[in-house]
């Protein structure tokens, strides 16, 4: 019997567990719809903030290991001119079965709110606060989610603005994540999102300069899923909320080991850029094959299987 | 457990090479040739260029042994390029994006500006493979033109179009490559340019139904089909019969129509 | 003209600026000395503690993206049995001119102390103090590493306990790893040692479990390398004592860029999987050509290069 | 920015294999063949094998073609592992180490206990490249033999002792091995077993000037040569003119003297 790949999660019926990460070509509609139309199981859209940015200069990728190291510094369009934008990604989202994931992001605790309340009137299906974007930390400080405490007091402020379903985005570059997904799931978050980037940078020895235009980077992909694994594996045994586990997922093995450790859903990000939005179709493909094959007939058999038995 | 990172690379690490030569093609177009090459190159894709504290920008690949990038000034990154001397250091990562893929054995060749340079590289590989070859290069006078010399030397027919008519026909390069589809015909025709001249082609292509490889332009960041940021409008697909969301950086440059 | 490898460390005078990880092959003068004579500029022993461990059982160690997984689980025979071994490692790493780091941990402030007290006894050129361990979690709780404050503390402790220059070892998986090296130097540390491993796990799908015996490990190697050069660039930032930049080094050019982020020497651990010992005197042999063709005559004309301009 | 991981490997990450079939070589022997091969393994070289939830150990490549490994059951990990069945999971890291080196054309092997494991597959090497092999075989008693019969199939010349006589000549493998030696006139003598064994032997060949390869056992933990628990302790790399500080790991586990 072939195993299913439907998710459920919080309510929201979906036909497969991949979610495209937030950054990842969440830009606009037709590219949105793209990856729904290649696999994907929900896509989220790229973080808006308050207002305009344009984003750092180029260099803003570079590959690394496998993997992919970036410091695209949150180029977006505004909040205001996200509403339009994501109100049309839904339409054909929904045309097509899928959720919408909207992603924001602020400067402060108090303009959480007031961006949330913003992108909320496009009614996306879960609204995921980025609190650990490591690339704008010279203009914006360190992320809210260094600490349980910064961390709740935004997911305060955003339950307060919205009814939608939230999820707060956490950040692996704290000692101990899990103690973060309780404060925020505390205060009101339905869902965690873990992980964003792994705050890094490269030099080139020859220029003897960094790469990245702002210096510093988020390193993703393959060299950090060893990372995302332990954060969503602690996170998991400290919370009972779903977990959109992220983070070098590239494969089907990969997307395993991930609701292995506890997630419900998996993001992916990084992975794109090995062969483009077929990724997700692969992915799925390769999870499928491996359920089928081990003899797990849906995700909820094997969700968790690699945290500690109580 | 597995890794797998065998599909298509990230477009690698940037790596130095050192300028060992640069041809003056015209006042503001240089083209720098380096000290190595890239892995595999195609002619149609592109790297993506990174002089330190200045910037990074894309550029299509002229030649690959030794590998050669032509060079506009038209901004600061591109100005610090073109002043690049011998010896002096340039950072590449790629190849990056698809190339052209030659179809039959008659090639039409068109190229607006700086456009020119791919196809001298595509150029090159189908007299390789004994194909015949006319270029159509077009510019707005004679000074702008570049590669003319380059590609006559390589064994293409040439036929040129400058607006105020100082060299070749006066006109659009895009009625010079009408003409030549007529007397030429041609198996398929591969432009790179001005995207308004790359629109009237696949247009007139689209009509006569010839298959058109044409190169796009467009704001890249990260070069590996990540950000979104070299989206080909929407409209534009529609025209051309592309799928939404196509990515200039990883499903072309080159868009492969008809 | 060649370019000079030497490295002056807190006045101590060094063949090359390359260190050997503690953790790495520092658990027998034999080996040690081994290390010495393969072009290794200073040895840091095995991270002793108060009482002998046997650390963690089989799996210890994976291969991870060109890099490596651990969770030994500081393995040593306790700071007393330490002190003799010391001894023996300090008289042969002084007969071929280097110097002797020694590595300790303890499972709490004051311990540290003690600990610090019996290791002096040997007298290395440097007492190590490792608050970053990521392996002990279960029995120790989370790292003193994890905040400035209790980094701090158990400096201040160290410190007082010996006279011996010290260097703290921090963990990478903070938000502000800049803050924390201030807060150890302010209570007199005389460098930092950074970073430890990146606290990380793998899954067997197949298996539907952790892999290492300990479930979660550390990340070393290659895959960690843009995180220990952020580290270090940023701590490089906040203090002016020398610093241990360790993390993914494995050519030449690897160490060019940690000193180019601010390090004074290098430390190298999992490198050693690839070849050897032999890969100090590569990495030696490739750093030297790297400057001798760029034109650095020495470090400290290629130190901090990378910092940003004042 | 270089990435340089292209030494050695660094052990590479667990697979799992399947059990495609379980030879009983005697009681507490098993020798499992898996359903694939590892990349590129020679004989001498081991693997570290782990079962979830119950250890990971070393063991031996007793042949590639297909994979096999042949476990004693001394304790919990290897227990489990004896008892695997048909279809069932192995995990597996390797080929770790450095192997044995054939020399000359005139080889012989000497194994003490499952130190015939590696040997059989060295065997294998030294014919298929039309070598003469001699191989001798120890056990305390006649049961506790392994691969006698694979030896002999193969085409070794085989010499076998038992402590108490019950197969062979009575005594120690090491005395059979000294009287091949004198009449067999080896190029090099291979061996693997316990370390007293070994040393007997290095004695012997130091003495005669024949080159010996001895394959050391020791407790492993990572088994890529950076936790330090396998050296060899120093007495023993000074009595066999091994270089302080070798790893069984790395450096070995077969340990070339002479
Ligand atoms: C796939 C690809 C291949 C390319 N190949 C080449 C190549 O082979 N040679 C080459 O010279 N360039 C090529 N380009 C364009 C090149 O990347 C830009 O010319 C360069 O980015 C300009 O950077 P800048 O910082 O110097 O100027 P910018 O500051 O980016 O631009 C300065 C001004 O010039 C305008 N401008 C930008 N491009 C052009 C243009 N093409 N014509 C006129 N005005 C322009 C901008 O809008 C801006 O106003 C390619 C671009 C792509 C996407
Ligand atoms: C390079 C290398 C290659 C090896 N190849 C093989 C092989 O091909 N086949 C194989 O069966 N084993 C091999 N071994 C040994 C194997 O790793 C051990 O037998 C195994 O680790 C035992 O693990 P355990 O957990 O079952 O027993 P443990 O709990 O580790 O040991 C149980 C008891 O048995 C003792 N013991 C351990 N090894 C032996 C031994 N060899 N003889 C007698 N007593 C012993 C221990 O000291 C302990 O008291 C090899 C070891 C090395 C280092
Ligand atoms: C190019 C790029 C841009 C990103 N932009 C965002 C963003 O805007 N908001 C966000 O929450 N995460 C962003 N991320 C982080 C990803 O969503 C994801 O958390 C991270 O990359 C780890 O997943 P991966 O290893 O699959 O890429 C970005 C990542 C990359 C590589
Ligand atoms: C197998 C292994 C054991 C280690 N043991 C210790 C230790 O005992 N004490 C310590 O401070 N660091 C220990 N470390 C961390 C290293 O010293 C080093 O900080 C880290 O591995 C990053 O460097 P690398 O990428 O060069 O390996 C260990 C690392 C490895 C891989
Ligand atoms: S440049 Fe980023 S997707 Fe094309
Ligand atoms: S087992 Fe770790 S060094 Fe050999």
């Amino acid at each position: 019997m072939e195993a299913s790949l439907a998710a459920d999660f919080l309510g929201i019926q979906m036909k497969n567990p991949l979610v495209v990460a937030s950054g990842i070509l969440g830009t606009s509609a037709s590219v949105m719809e793209r990856c729904a139309r290649e696999g994907a199981g929900a896509v989220t859209s790229k973080s808006a903030g308050p207002e305009p940015r344009t984003g750092h200069a180029n260099p803003v990728t570079l590959a690394w290991n496998g993997g992919v190291i970036n410091a695209i510094g949150l180029t977006n369009p505004g909040c205001r001119e996200e509403v339009p934008l994501l109100r049309e990604t839904h339409r054909r989202l929904r045309a097509l079965g899928l959720p919408l994931f909207a992603s924001l992001f602020a400067p402060s605790v108090e303009a959480f709110g007031e961006v949330a309340r913003v992108i909320a009137e496009a009614e996306p299906d879960l609204i995921e606060v980025n609190i650990s974007c490591p690339n704008v930390g010279s203009e914006f400080g360190t992320p809210f989610s260094a600490t349980a405490k910064s961390a709740a007091e935004v997911t305060a402020v955003v339950r307060k603005a919205v009814k939608l379903p939230i999820s707060i985005k956490l950040a692996p570059n704290v000692p101990e994540i899990g103690r973060i997904a309780q404060a925020v799931v505390s205060e009101g978050a339905d869902a965690v999102t873990a992980i964003n980037t792994v705050p890094a940078m490269l030099i080139d020895a020859y220029a003897g300069k960094p790469v990245l235009k702002n210096a510093t980077g988020g390193l993703s992909g393959a060299a950090i899923k060893p990372v995302a694994l332990k954060a969503v594996w602690e996170i998991a045994q400290m919370v009972s909320v779903p977990i959109i586990g992220t983070g070098g997922i590239s494969c089907g093995l990969d997307a395993a080991e991930m609701i292995m450790a506890g997630a419900t859903l998996v993001g992916v990000g990084s992975a794109v850029a090995l062969e483009g939005p077929a990724v997700f179709s692969r992915i799925n493909r390769e999870l499928e094959a491996f359920m089928t094959q081990e003899g797990y007939p849906d995700l909820a058999s094997m969700r968790g299987k690699a945290l500690p038995q109580k | 457990m597995k890794t797998t990172v065998n599909h298509r690379s990230l477009g690698g690490i940037m790596r130095p090479y050192r300028v060992a030569n640069v041809l003056r093609e015209n006042e503001t177009t240089h083209t720098l040739l380096f000290d190595g090459r890239l892995p595999e190159a195609q002619p149609g894709q592109f790297v993506m260029a990174w002089l330190p504290e200045i910037g990074e920008k894309p550029f299509s690949i002229h030649a690959n042994i030794p590998l050669a990038l032509t060079i506009c000034d038209v901004g600061p990154v591109s100005n610090a390029m073109v002043n690049l001397q011998v010896h002096d250091r340039l950072w590449l990562r790629g190849p990056l994006g698809n190339g052209f893929e030659l179809k039959g054995s008659k090639h039409l060749l068109v190229g607006g500006g700086y456009g020119a340079a791919p196809l001298s590289f595509l150029a090159e590989e189908a007299l390789r493979q004994e194909g015949e070859v006319v270029a159509c290069l077009g510019a707005k006078t004679k000074a702008d033109l570049i590669l003319v010399d380059r590609l006559t030397s390589l064994g293409c027919e040439l036929r040129v179009a400058t607006e105020d008519g100082s060299e070749g026909s006066q006109g659009l390069v895009t009625e010079v490559a009408q003409e030549a589809i007529d007397a030429f015909q041609p198996d398929c025709l591969y432009a790179c340019g001005p995207t308004g001249m790359l629109l009237a082609l696949a247009d007139f292509c689209q009509q006569r139904g010839l298959p058109a490889q044409l190169s796009f332009e467009a704001l890249m960041r990260c070069g590996v089909g990540l950000c979104g940021s070299c989206e080909l409008p929407e409209e534009l697909c529609q025209r051309l019969g592309l799928p939404g969301g196509w990515l200039v950086c990883h499903d072309g440059p080159v868009a492969m129509i008809g």
